[in-house]
């Protein structure tokens, strides 16, 4: 057993520390906001310069070899940054995706430009009325000989609209079982009758409705096999999940930090707010929520790193951190006050995050109710 | 015991309930903020003397009951329905009634009872929160005005006002409860400036105010000079209420189950499911709960009692009810919940997130959940200080 | 609108506050629950000089002519004072079921023994494996001739080891809709073949499991109609539901109450511990939650009393109480430290009963659920 | 980073598991007080180097890592086997290992590996609970021995025990944390009287304990006069672990899973409905997240590292988890959940009622949930002292 993060991991997370507090101000996440891009142009080459995109690439993809642990240690910090950038659908949702299940030539051709951070790629998953498993897929892909034709929508695909390539989950078979019949097809961000728009959302964090109007993608398109896409669908989707709570935990980490400081220094009734018990006990009760949450984040991310079957420790950790993440929040305005409350100060810049993120990949009673069907069939988690 | 309201108290429901049927537009979703609509509503509830229902006849008032207001106010927050005074009809009325020289009360209340004169409450400051009697806004002595420096946060629609309630301190050497007086400023006197605060639901209701020798007038004064903390802690007891906080967590539950029984509406979030109806129970439990505990507050007044304890509970109650309320919406919405209502896709117009926004300054305004719960446990069960 | 009891309510409500603190203190509620009666016959019998189980049963039945809401201000009382009586059942399950739907000879012959405290009373609802619903009556009374014979197991039946008349929930009717078909018998408490034996729960609160092996009942003995009982017994249980949650209320305050005092007097780190703001943010939390539970008790109970359809005030109430009851025994041992949970406290013998009580006819998962189903049904609560 | 235990460490696990599969009774529920078993357990447990196989070798140890004294605790817990020695064994002999005089140590910690002799914690007075220096038993030196007089309540095991550690006043006019003595008392000494006291759940775990001018040999002082406080805070950082507490939440939950999932016994509570696995899968996420903390204190002592904060987060956490599973086990169980386990019709065994009695004194021993969170707060998170 080893809870630690390795040396390199350690050296890692002090570097993307380091870096995000000089290039990566608050400002800066405050002025992508308002940004069509939705992210930092200069921040995403300075990530790139470092290797960022590429660092769970294998080194002969032109990446540094590393895992999908190391690469969770860099969201942590990104997360805990508030990042404006492609990494998490660059490297999570596109890089490991392709890794899994692309074929060389595809790899070949794709991986070294993501590793360069020349290309970004996105992940098109969730659909009208539709849930985060591969049988809710239904987003239609007609077999037209040598081709499929996508028509239909797909619903907060993250940076799309600045995605050089989307994974699409489509449907080619209908009368299949429930994860039989989807297909991962690797769709141009520039392809004909593709219309990515950024949705409108409390978070302004660059996630797009994708509409597909007789979008064309030949056969070598396929990332993986035709029909055979739900199972990495769904381990694509556990990596999601596990991710976006290592990303959590870091902007979960930053909000009792910033509390915590605020209530050292802020003084009513001639002490500081932080000396009253009731205050402490709120951050108490954080601090108990950010150590289960980095935990139960690290175990998923681990165990996938491990290629490990690590189902029931996703849901664990999307279920735990998602709730926890917006109960940290939920403390921290109360612990600032008003202040905290307005568009000038960072928490609320969290906070609303917070709840973006809740939703990606499952929240708390999604993966609840996934585990609770593993029980009811008599798996214990 | 009667849990029902009575025939007057019914028809008054009644009267008010048709009357925003005819003057809210159709549809009305209370959303935007509307300043034009705000003023117009409000001179024709002032019309029907419903802004001032609670006042003393002779200054505008009907002398209606603590019950009558309470519908008043039930129905229009359910309705989110604009034109309110919280501070003009609410705080100021009720105040000068009890601490205004007869000169102040006839020059102050009938603007505020025909809906004509906007008011703000300049009671925060940037080192003055919770422990608002450490505030340090001074106000000078110089013959027959005070000269006012120093700055207010937090002041709600304070861009709006034409006067503010506020508290400066008078004499800096007493203790600091002792030496702070309760003024009535004209807003365009010459040194006020305005300077918005935009919020986390992106809306721009709070204010910085600052005052640069601005004087007012000693006519201005209410009550006893350095003997202004007194007024000002009466003036919070008119402030805390849960029955908005109630009426609107019961408002999103409605719109939420109408979303959910509607088959189509409900399509867009992949149809209702059971788990949705069970949270969406345990939220009108609260909010049923919430409603019971506004309804004692104002039956009590009835009674010409004082509520304390339970005036803080129902204000901590009714802001947490909402909370969970917004919470449980964004749940049941899914990845949908997030959008705002300028996205097409957007449940409810957006509602939900917005309100979950917004939910976060009730726990903290107007006294936060700590500070009534220090009240509820000191003042209302007897604990020692601590 | 008057949220205040009459004047007469309060009387009665000081009058029974000073007989209970008198004649049941909490040792006699102690030595009860080693008792196979289960109560205090002594008790009883000065409750009964008093008219408290006549209270609701009108003058012409030998009763005081008040309302349910007048006895709910006793039951209140008693469930301060933990009273080991049977009141709740021959009051409430049985006088008011009987008043409901009883044939005039049946009420003739009865309610005065009951209103005298001459006869106990009670009402047999909930098998194994079952509700608290009408359709969840499944005990079988077979129709012979002019008879009646019952075969099968009623759970929870309080007070059956003593009762005289045990109301019970059959179903005559099999293939009727589910709140069709049910039919409710008076039974003998001595009737041949019936063995009342009381449950071992941890609230030795004189509950029964009671078998019915060929009991036989007249035609003469069914309570209103045959096959027709199924609205009554919900009327009956939504009376119970409420009027347990009153009694809930009763024992709440009391807890509070015992937790403020010794907080006051109880010094640790030189100061009272109720001056710690933790704990008296504690008891604020009670005082919210024993403030909105008397409210919505009394509401249910009230609108019950007049008559009136009260079916989602009931659920609320008892929804509601259940959990807010259990919240204040929860932090009132919280507050106490060790000294609550010993069996020489009395605070502990309030908490083993809240989780008994809690259970009494639906929890608060139950009657939400039942909200639930209501609102689904575009019935707003 | 590696969250899986070493090949030794998975093997001490199997060899555990055997050794329980073989030396419990078949189908042991851990129900009822069989102290023989206790004891006989305790001793093969010694037989086999497992009871302090945490300390040095040369006290009867084996030097074992935390991560294996975690899996013991963790397993025995699960499976409710009786035999550990929470007192003698993570409780004396780590205090001795740093205070206690050679002489000490070879005359008591040799019959705790043993499993021979039993002792208790002589530290909560009526009068100092959370408040613990403010204990007044006193201890007047009578040259080669002290004289004890008072008395200390809540202490586990006192009836069975040969010794205690005694927490004791020896300067009454020092301030209160620095007049305390730290001292081993026989209990079969003249003077020693010890009164059972029942508990909310029935049993006889507590008890108080009088001192009449008990002798105690001078020989028996641990570390140095008037320093007890230090040793006596020493030790209650061995007292803090969640793992326990964590392990048993996750057994009430497959007793409660393996229940639903047969039809036969879900039928007596009417069936098993999709509610009762979603509150379930909520406990179970709880039990995880509370096992994966008391994995990490065990973690951050295997690099030799004292987890302050986290032992605490440890306790609260795994303490209030075990309330929510025991409460929602009796919410799933229904009315029949209350029945106590000699009702035929308890499901199983009446556990779940039992568990949740329990469960309101993990909150409150060895430190409340409180003194916790103060420490989480301050020593942890650097806030300053209220």
């Amino acid at each position: 057993m080893n809870l630690d993060l390795s040396e390199t991991q350690q050296m890692l997370k002090a570097g993307a520390r380091e870096l995000l507090a000089r290039e990566c101000p608050y400002d800066l996440v405050r002025e992508t906001e308002g940004d069509p891009a939705g992210f930092s142009r200069p921040l995403w080459r300075q990530m790139s310069a470092l290797g960022w995109p590429g660092l769970a690439v294998p080194e002969r993809y032109g990446g540094a070899g590393g895992s999908f642990m190391d690469l969770a240690v860099l969201l942590e910090e990104t997360g805990r940054a508030l990042a404006p950038a492609p990494l998490f659908s660059t490297a999570v949702l596109g890089a490991l995706t392709l890794l899994d299940a692309a074929s060389d030539p595809m790899k070949d051709d794709l991986l070294p430009r993501i590793a360069a951070g020349q290309a970004l790629a996105t992940l098109a998953v969730v659909e009208p009325g539709g849930g985060w498993e591969p049988q809710d897929v239904k987003l239609q892909a007609r077999r037209d000989g040598e081709r499929f034709v996508i028509n239909g929508v797909k619903l907060f695909v993250p940076n799309a609209h600045a995605s050089d390539f989307i994974i699409t989950a489509v449907r080619t078979a209908q009368d299949a079982g429930p994860e039989e019949g989807v297909t991962l097809l690797l769709v141009p961000g520039a392809a004909e009758g593709l219309t990515p728009v950024p949705h409108r959302n409390l978070a302004s964090d660059g996630q797009c409705e994708v509409t597909f109007d007789g979008v064309s993608a030949p056969l070598s398109a396929v990332v993986g096999r035709v029909d055979e896409g739900g199972p990495v669908l769904r381990r694509t989707l556990q990596r999601a999940a596990a991710a976006k709570a290592v990303e959590m935990v870091g902007s979960a980490e930053a909000v009792l930090d910033m509390t915590v400081d605020y209530l050292k220094q802020r003084v009513q009734f001639g002490r500081p707010v932080g000396a009253f018990q009731a205050v402490q006990h709120h951050c108490a009760n954080m601090s108990i929520d950010l150590e289960g949450s980095r935990l139960a984040a690290y175990q998923a991310v681990w165990k996938l790193s491990q290629g490990q079957e690590a189902a029931r420790e996703a849901s664990t950790a999307k279920a735990w951190v998602s709730d926890a993440c917006l109960r940290i929040c939920s403390l921290a305005h109360q612990c600032h006050g008003a202040v905290g409350f307005t568009q000038e100060h960072n928490l609320q810049l969290h906070t609303r995050r917070a709840r973006s993120q809740e939703q990606a990949y499952g929240d708390a009673g999604f993966h609840r109710r996934l585990l609770a069907r593993g029980l009811a069939a008599s798996q214990t988690p | 015991m009667d849990f029902r309201f009575s025939q007057d108290e019914e028809q008054f429901r009644q009267d008010l309930l048709a009357f925003l049927g005819a003057e809210l537009p159709p549809g009305w979703e209370g959303l935007g903020d509307d300043w034009n609509l705000t003023l117009a509503t409000r001179r024709k509830l002032a019309e029907r003397g419903w802004l001032t229902m609670h006042w003393p006849k002779e200054y505008g008032g009907q002398e209606a009951s603590p019950l009558l207001s309470l519908i008043f106010n039930e129905e229009m927050s359910y309705h989110r329905a604009p034109g309110r005074d919280p501070f003009g009809a609410r705080m100021l009325g009720p105040t000068l009634m009890i601490y205004g020289s007869e000169e102040q009360k006839r020059r102050f209340l009938p603007p505020v009872a025909r809906g004509e004169a906007q008011w703000c409450q300049g009671y925060s400051e940037p080192q003055a929160g919770s422990d608002l009697a450490s505030l340090s806004v001074r106000a000078q002595d110089r013959g027959d005005h005070f000269l006012v420096n120093g700055s207010k946060i937090w002041t709600s629609l304070a861009h709006r006002a034409d006067w503010m309630m506020l508290l400066a301190r008078t004499d800096p050497e007493a203790p600091k409860h002792r030496g702070i007086s309760f003024l009535l400023v004209d807003m365009r006197s010459p040194g006020v400036e305005t300077r918005p605060i935009i919020n986390m639901a992106g809306s721009h209701e709070f204010n910085e105010v600052f005052f640069d020798d601005v004087e007012v007038p000693k006519v201005n004064l209410v009550g006893e000079r350095d003997r202004g903390w007194y007024v000002a802690v009466t003036l919070l007891d008119f402030e805390r209420s849960g029955i908005d906080h109630a009426a609107a967590s019961r408002r999103l539950l409605d719109d939420l189950s109408a979303f959910l029984r509607d088959d189509e509406s409900a399509a867009l979030i992949g149809g209702a499911r059971r788990w949705m109806w069970d949270l969406l129970a345990e939220r009108y439990v609260e909010a049923e709960v919430a409603r019971l505990i506004a309804y004692r507050v104002a039956w009590m007044q009835t009674g010409g009692l004082a509520p304390n304890k339970e005036a803080s509970i129902s204000k901590v109650f009714g802001t947490e009810t909402f909370q969970r309320v917004a919470d449980t919406g964004l749940k049941i919405l899914g990845p949908l919940g997030q959008l705002t209502g300028d996205d097409p896709r957007a449940p409810l117009h957006g509602r939900f997130q917005e309100a979950w926004r917004h939910s976060f300054a009730n726990t903290i305004a107007a006294g936060t959940s700590e500070v009534q719960r220090n009240i509820i446990a000191g003042r209302g069960l007897g604990l020692p200080r601590g």
